[in-house]
């Protein structure tokens, strides 16, 4: 199947518009649909009418969460969370196996890349003064979510970034900063067990899952759910942390294989399969 | 309602499966021991007369009858136990571990499908029949008994699927759940009618018969002799009585499978064509539908096992002990095995009506039927194809075979099991010839029938001195050629089989072509201007079109069939 | 017919069959019958007839008229095996 | 205890996949036993909640104790039961195996305790993911959840190194697509009701005017779920993810995952969306494409010379085949469609880990290379032989009675639709005699090719060949069923759901104003009239 190169040009053309055609007329379709539905922030669309004046009402008193994003999504939608947790997890997980050990088993070189240090006197001292900041702008940003725009993903992607830095800038000689791939992972899974565990305490309690009014905290069911919230928040904080670090971890084992090869002298091809 | 499993202690079919089932899953020791056991337990409960009881379970909704004993079972199922315990003695040496237990269960099948009181349980057993028979001629251990084991198998696939399809929409049209005579011709009709067809290898659905039976081992195809057509002819009487239909095709049956046998030189394919030519008797009997014509079927359906099996026994033995299998590889070796030579004539002359022997006994009770229903040409065809019977397994093949010029082919001596079962069969058919009371008064039918009468005896006569007169004149225009005849599995043995695969080439063709516009679709222009632009195409391996880029087609196609879908319905 | 062996024995058959048949036909004429239901029955050694005729016409519809038409050569089918069972 | 087993349902392996690799990192040993307690303990609560919604009545949970469209809601019925019983079981034959790679196979585990704990703790997200899809009563946690299987299947899939990754990877790619259309559909949906709960959608759409907007939401709602279920032509994912995955994850993925999929689509299409114009019409539209992938799976299997790779394309046909009976949606076609997906789940199980076994352990995975194995491996052989009786539809095995319920069904269906699928499924029947008994022939009827590992290994002794015991267990356990589940197709047939289901009795939500105003707004679910 050798044709010829004019030939070879239309034949190949023709799928090329065929998938252009199938697209554009999803996104006609598309368009066709959006343009049928309720505008956007309409105060009389169902979005707006049914579920949502209940959440507006009634979230603060119910679940003590001031910032009613927060309570929809840790309280009323907990499971929701839990789950999403879980995919982060879940593709922590993922990257640990794929990358770590499929690589190591097959005794893969990884792709050239992060092959060279960053380290310089300027972002060094740059990350000495940024860091503390930046672990305690996350800790804010994790407490705070009960107020105001935040929570648990966001301020555990920030404090694991912020770990990150200091072993980017600093690189592996430095002194060791931040945890490994397995303690990073025992993070990640206790913050999943952590999520968990207090949803089976409110089951232990007499309550649903992830039933937080029931928990013993003292206090009203409001603050209950609200302290119990912050909990959600934190375990969320930790897991996500953790897989941030797992991830950057894993790659980072790849890139200290390669150093390693470097440093032997030894000539093997990037790529080549064991 | 659990199933009642007290049946199994008196179904013959079970002892022989359970024993066949045993034979193929454990040491090779236990064949010999399970078949005798097997065998003796089926034989013994076929000797209790079989309880006419009925056995019955539910499952999914069904109220089946596992067992049934009546007349026309109790028939079927004692013959059927006979000629399993006549394989098993013929096969005892010859037939490897896996053989038997294939034959056994074959056979229980066979038995545990004329036992069926309801369709599901008919159809399991059908089924099972076409499995077990398929690996009994794969186990004929050749390259051409696997490929004419796998056309079996797929002619016999079809079959059951019509079958199935045809049980199926009896039962949603309401129909009974018991196996009877099925009332008006709806689409059920015909398509159990076709299903039935194939197995009673009814040209043009018969090829698979003459193609697979050859192909076994001996000892397989003694078995496969007996069942499969049988089943078939007993699922006509039962279902189809009197369906004017079979009268045609019976006929035709009864002429096609003479005149293919007088071509043939293939020794089982010829009595491969005198099953055809001898079932075609049974079907017209079916299709008569008056008593005596049922009672003839069935008596003919009885006979026709015992000599057939006689007859292959024979042609086994006759390729075991000189290892040819062609007319034309043989002659003269009579003298070797005479004792085998005269159970073979014992065979022939059966089926060809010779007095005395049980062909002449039940075959005449179909003729005379046609005869007293007032069809004269029915009547006189199937003379005719008595004639040709005669012709060709009577005179033709022990010509050829036995006798003849001898061409000094050696011959091996055989086991001693050999010519034992060959006499007990033969000793049967002699027997029924000369009683033939002991076969009508098993019949369902009570039938006033005489078959020894003098004008009876003079026209049999007649007709077997005329064709032998005949024989005589013509023997070496008779002398089989080493040719391969014709017949409709030329259809998919040529041009069906040139179509599949040069559309299976055409289809190769494709896939790079299928392959490179994926890959357009996948990578974009960039890689696609670079090879354009270097003049070649990657070759690629048919193999590999699962693999590189389908996940391209996968998201094109769900963005088209969404596109589509939103087009049609947003319009709507 | 020298070239087979045993011709002795067919010409005993011929001879043994011809004087059975002799004997057959007396006896049938002798004794009136009306054992089919066709309209044949009425000629005089129709059956013997009848089986010569047949076994003639089939002959000569099979290796006559469909034998050349139908028949290939074998080769194909069994070459590597030489007819060997 | 009863109200509260299906939170424990999808919480105890969620709980499993942390605690497990946590486990692996922090000890020695420990994990895989947990593991196997906890995989235990997933198909207990499985099979006591299958046995409680036998009466009839659905186990309704509140998540967090919020009811109705506020919470998320998870309810057990006949058929979320049924399928979650399926999972559970089907996981745990596949939980003792080695997760690390086909190649490693009989030479037993190569990878650390550690990574066998990760591996261990992906299997566990797997089948959470899988049950939460089964379990929940919400169009958005469907989706998180769809999306934790599909993250941990990736995983699992590419554990298998070289083109498993790459498999992997395409998988995802489509995936992600089909996660992503899904997403736009319910997002589509929300906006039209406001409304994620799967009993109080029908309501605000019976006051919603039907619209291009509705149905473009139902459409995407439809081709997502059609992607993850393997429905044709959008299988291309599907047959290099069974070959090349290892041999425990094909197994269980090829068993359930696809099918939970399909369970999908019936709850939405079928209970959920039905009386939506468009979704008759979408599933008018997948009863053509399910008889597309019948033919075209039974006819590529065909073409296929490995046997993985045959079965990956037999996949796709029996999806076909449970698509058109969702699709043609009366109770025969459903009650067919679940006997279905239970015997082929343990039909193809079984077929599969003997293939993995096979292939991976011992190098033999073209049709061929099968040759004599009867003599060699005869408890395989014959496991092998029933679970292909069962594909084919031969009695006496489970598949025999699907494909009569099926057949029933599209007969019944009427119509060109219903005469095309009866034909169809006619027809795979006969295409995967062809195919299958091309293996059963070389298994049993040939001798090993000469200098084959088959023909060198010797008969009996403690050199003869064997498989890992779990796999032994495995491929025996689910060949035995396979029988039992046609030798007892009454009693199966019996315990499946009769479709519609029964509208839920003191659920914990006060979804009686849901029910009342749904009799008078939507169609009746499950009357479907065929075009």
């Amino acid at each position: 199947m050798s044709p010829a190169p004019g030939k070879t040009r239309l034949r190949h053309g023709v799928p090329r518009i065929l998938g252009a055609l199938a697209f554009a007329a999803l996104l006609g379709g598309l368009v066709a649909g959006i343009r049928d539905l309720p505008r956007l922030g309409d105060p009389a669309s169902p979005a707006a009418t049914h579920v949502s004046p209940r959440f507006i009402e009634a979230a603060a008193r119910e679940t003590g969460a001031a910032n009613m994003v927060t309570a929809v999504l840790a309280d009323y939608r907990g499971y929701d969370t839990l789950g999403e947790t879980a995919v982060i997890f879940a593709a922590g997980l993922g990257c640990l196996i794929i990358l770590a050990l499929a690589a190591a088993d097959r005794r893969e070189t990884p792709p050239p890349g992060l092959t060279h240090r960053f380290g310089s006197p300027i972002l060094d001292v740059s990350a000495r003064v940024l860091t503390p900041w930046i672990l305690m702008f996350a800790l804010y940003v994790l407490i705070h979510g009960h107020v105001s725009p935040g929570g648990g993903f966001q301020g555990g992607v920030l404090f694991g970034s912020g770990l990150v830095v200091v072993r980017l800038v600093r690189g592996r000689r430095g002194p060791a900063f931040g945890p490994g791939p397995r303690a990073a992972l025992v993070l990640a899974c206790a913050g999943v067990l952590a999520f968990l565990g207090i949803g089976f305490l409110a089951m232990a309690f007499g309550g649903e899952f992830l039933d937080y009014g029931t928990l013993p905290l003292g206090g009203d069911e409001a603050h209950v759910r609200e302290l119990a919230t912050l909990g959600v928040e934190a375990a969320v904080f930790a897991a996500v942390a953790g897989t941030v670090c797992v991830l950057f971890a894993t790659i980072s084992a790849g890139v200290r294989e390669t150093e390693a090869a470097r440093s032997a002298g030894s000539a093997s091809p990037p790529g080549s399969d064991g | 309602m659990t199933p009642s499993w007290e049946f199994l202690i008196y179904h013959p079919g079970a002892y022989l499966i359970a024993g066949g089932l045993w034979a193929g899953l454990f040491p090779s020791y236990a064949w010999a021991t399970s078949g005798v056991f097997s065998f003796g337990a089926a034989a013994v409960f076929v000797l209790r007369r079989l309880p006419n009881l009925d056995f019955t379970a539910s499952v999914a909704d069904f109220h089946l009858i596992w067992y049934r004993g009546d007349a026309l079972s109790v028939l079927f199922t004692v013959v059927f136990t006979v000629v399993a315990g006549l394989g098993l003695i013929y096969g005892w040496y010859r037939m490897r571990r896996g053989e038997a237990a294939a034959a056994m269960i074959y056979a229980g099948c066979a038995i545990a499908t004329v036992l069926a009181g309801d369709w599901v349980t008919f159809f399991v057993f059908w089924e099972g029949m076409a499995i077990a028979s398929t690996a009994l001629i794969w186990l004929g251990g050749t390259e051409q008994s696997r490929r004419a084991g796998m056309r079996y198998l797929l002619f016999h696939a079809v079959g059951g699927a019509l079958l199935f399809v045809g049980i199926l929409l009896h039962l949603a049209g309401g129909g009974p759940i018991e196996v009877a005579a099925l009332t008006g011709t709806g689409p059920p009709f015909w398509l159990i009618l076709t299903a039935v067809a194939v197995n009673a290898a009814i040209p043009p659905l018969h090829a698979w018969l003459t193609d697979a039976y050859p192909e076994a081992s001996t000892a397989g195809s003694v078995f496969l002799s007996a069942f499969t057509t049988k089943t078939a002819v007993y699922a006509l009487l039962r279902i189809f009585p009197g369906a004017e239909v079979l009268v045609p095709l019976g006929i035709v049956m009864t002429l096609y499978g003479v005149v293919f046998a007088i071509l043939e030189n293939d020794v089982r394919r010829l009595l491969g064509y005198h099953i055809v030519s001898q079932v075609g008797y049974m079907v017209t009997g079916v299709g008569l539908g008056t008593p005596l014509a049922l009672a003839g079927a069935a008596a003919h359906a009885y006979s026709h096992i015992l000599y057939k099996a006689l007859l292959f026994m024979g042609a086994g033995a006759l390729i075991e002990a000189t290892g040819f299998r062609r007319l034309s590889d043989l002659g003269g070796v009579w003298r070797r095995m005479r004792f085998m030579t005269a159970m073979y004539l014992v065979g022939a002359v059966s089926i060809s009506g010779w007095p005395l022997f049980n062909g002449f006994v039940s075959k005449s009770l179909i003729v005379s039927a046609a005869a007293e229903a007032h069809a004269p040409w029915t009547e006189l065809l199937l003379t005719l194809a008595a004639v040709g019977t005669f012709l060709s397994v009577g005179l033709k093949l022990p010509w050829f075979a036995f006798f003849g010029a001898d061409r000094g082919v050696a011959v091996r001596k055989l086991p001693s099991n050999i010519p034992i079962a060959m006499g007990i069969a033969g000793f049967l058919c002699f027997a029924y010839g000369v009683l033939p009371f002991m076969l009508y008064r098993m019949l369902p039918w009570e039938i006033d029938y005489r078959p020894f009468t003098f004008d009876h005896l003079s026209s049999s006569l007649q007709l077997l001195v005329g064709t032998g007169f005949l024989f005589f004149l013509v023997v070496r225009k008779l002398t089989p050629a080493e040719k391969r005849t014709l017949d409709v599995d030329w259809l998919w043995r040529g041009p069906l089989r040139g179509a599949v695969s040069d559309a299976g080439r055409a289809l190769r063709g494709l896939a790079p072509a299928a392959q490179e516009a994926r890959r357009w679709v996948v990578t974009g222009i960039d890689a696609g201007l670079r090879r354009a632009a270097a003049g070649r195409a990657a070759p690629v391996a048919p193999a590999a079109l699962n693999f590189r880029d389908s996940i391209g087609w996968t998201i094109f196609f769900a963005a088209a069939a969404a596109a589509i879908l939103l087009v049609i319905l947003d319009r709507a | 017919m020298n070239r087979h062996a045993s011709s002795w024995w067919i010409r005993g058959v011929f001879v043994t069959g011809l004087i059975f048949v002799a004997l057959l036909e007396a006896a049938a004429f002798l004794i009136a019958h009306e054992h089919h239901g066709g309209f044949w029955n009425a000629i005089p050694m129709w059956d013997l007839v009848f089986g010569f005729g047949g076994a003639a016409v089939l002959y000569l519809a099979a290796k006559r008229a469909l034998g050349p038409l139908l028949s290939r050569p074998e080769a194909p089918m069994r070459r590597s095996r030489g007819g060997r069972a | 205890m009863r109200e509260s087993l299906p939170g424990l349902l999808v919480a105890v392996p969620l709980a499993g996949a942390a605690l497990v690799p946590l486990i692996g990192a922090l000890f020695r040993r420990g994990a895989r036993e947990t593991a196997l307690v906890l995989h235990a303990g997933v198909f207990a609560i499985a099979l006591a909640l299958f046995a409680l919604v036998q009466d009839g009545a659905p186990i309704a949970y509140a998540m967090g104790g919020w009811p109705g469209p506020w919470g998320i809601e998870l309810r057990l019925d006949g058929l979320s039961a049924l399928m979650a019983l399926l999972t559970a079981g089907m996981a745990c034959f596949a939980a003792p195996l080695d997760l690390s790679g086909r190649r490693s196979g009989a030479a037993g585990g190569r990878t650390s305790p550690f990574g066998d704990s990760l591996l261990r703790g992906v299997l566990l997200l797997l089948l959470a993911g899988l049950l939460g899809i089964v379990a929940t009563r919400d169009l958005f946690n469907l989706f998180v959840f769809m999306e934790i299987s599909s993250l941990a299947a990736y995983t699992l899939i590419a554990a298998g190194g070289g083109k498993a990754t790459i498999a992997a990877f395409r998988y995802l790619l489509a995936g992600t697509a089909a996660g992503s259309l899904y997403l736009f559909g319910v997002g589509f949906l929300y906006a039209l009701t406001g409304t994620l709960n799967m009993d109080d959608l029908p309501v605000q759409l019976a006051a919603a005017a039907p619209g291009a907007a509705l149905a473009t939401g139902v459409t995407l709602i439809a081709i997502g779920l059609s992607i993850k279920a393997a429905l044709f032509p959008l299988h291309g994912w599907l047959p290099d993810v069974y070959v090349f995955a290892p041999t425990a994850t094909t197994g269980f993925i090829a068993a359930v995952m696809a099918k939970v999929s399909a369970y999908a689509l019936l709850r939405l299409l079928g209970e959920t969306l039905f009386g939506v114009e468009a979704g008759a019409f979408v599933l008018d539209v997948l009863l053509w494409l399910g008889i597309g992938g019948v033919l075209v799976g039974g006819a590529l299997a065909i073409a296929q010379t490995d046997v993985a790779r045959m079965l990956a394309w037999s996949s796709i046909s029996a999806m076909g085949t449970i698509l058109i009976a969702v699709a043609v949606g009366s109770e025969l076609a459903v009650t067919a469609a679940l006997f279905h997906v239970v015997a082929h789940a343990l039909a193809k199980g079984c077929f599969f880990f003997a293939a993995g076994a096979l292939a991976g352990g011992l190098g033999l995975s073209r049709v061929q290379s099968w040759a004599g194995l009867a003599s060699r491996l005869p408890g395989t052989a014959v496991a092998v032989t029933v679970a292909a009786f069962s594909l084919i539809g031969l009695p006496p095995v489970a598949g025999f009675f699907s494909k009569y319920l099926l057949l029933a069904a599209t007969w019944n269906a009427g119509g060109a639709a219903g005469a095309a699928a009866f034909a169809a499924l006619i027809a795979s029947s006969l295409l995967a005699a062809v195919y299958l008994f091309r293996v059963l022939e070389a298994v049993w009827f040939r001798s090993p090719a000469q200098g084959s590992l088959l023909a060198e290994a010797p008969r009996t002794g403690p050199e003869r060949l064997r498989l890992p015991r779990p796999l032994v267990f495995a491929v025996g356990a689910l060949a035995a069923l396979t029988l039992a589940g046609g030798l007892f197709a009454a009693a199966v047939e019996r315990r499946l759901p009769r479709w519609p289901l029964p509208e839920p009795v003191g659920a914990a939500s006060d979804l009686s104003r849901l029910d009342s105003a749904r009799q008078e707004g939507a169609g009746t679910p499950g009357r479907r009239v065929l075009r």
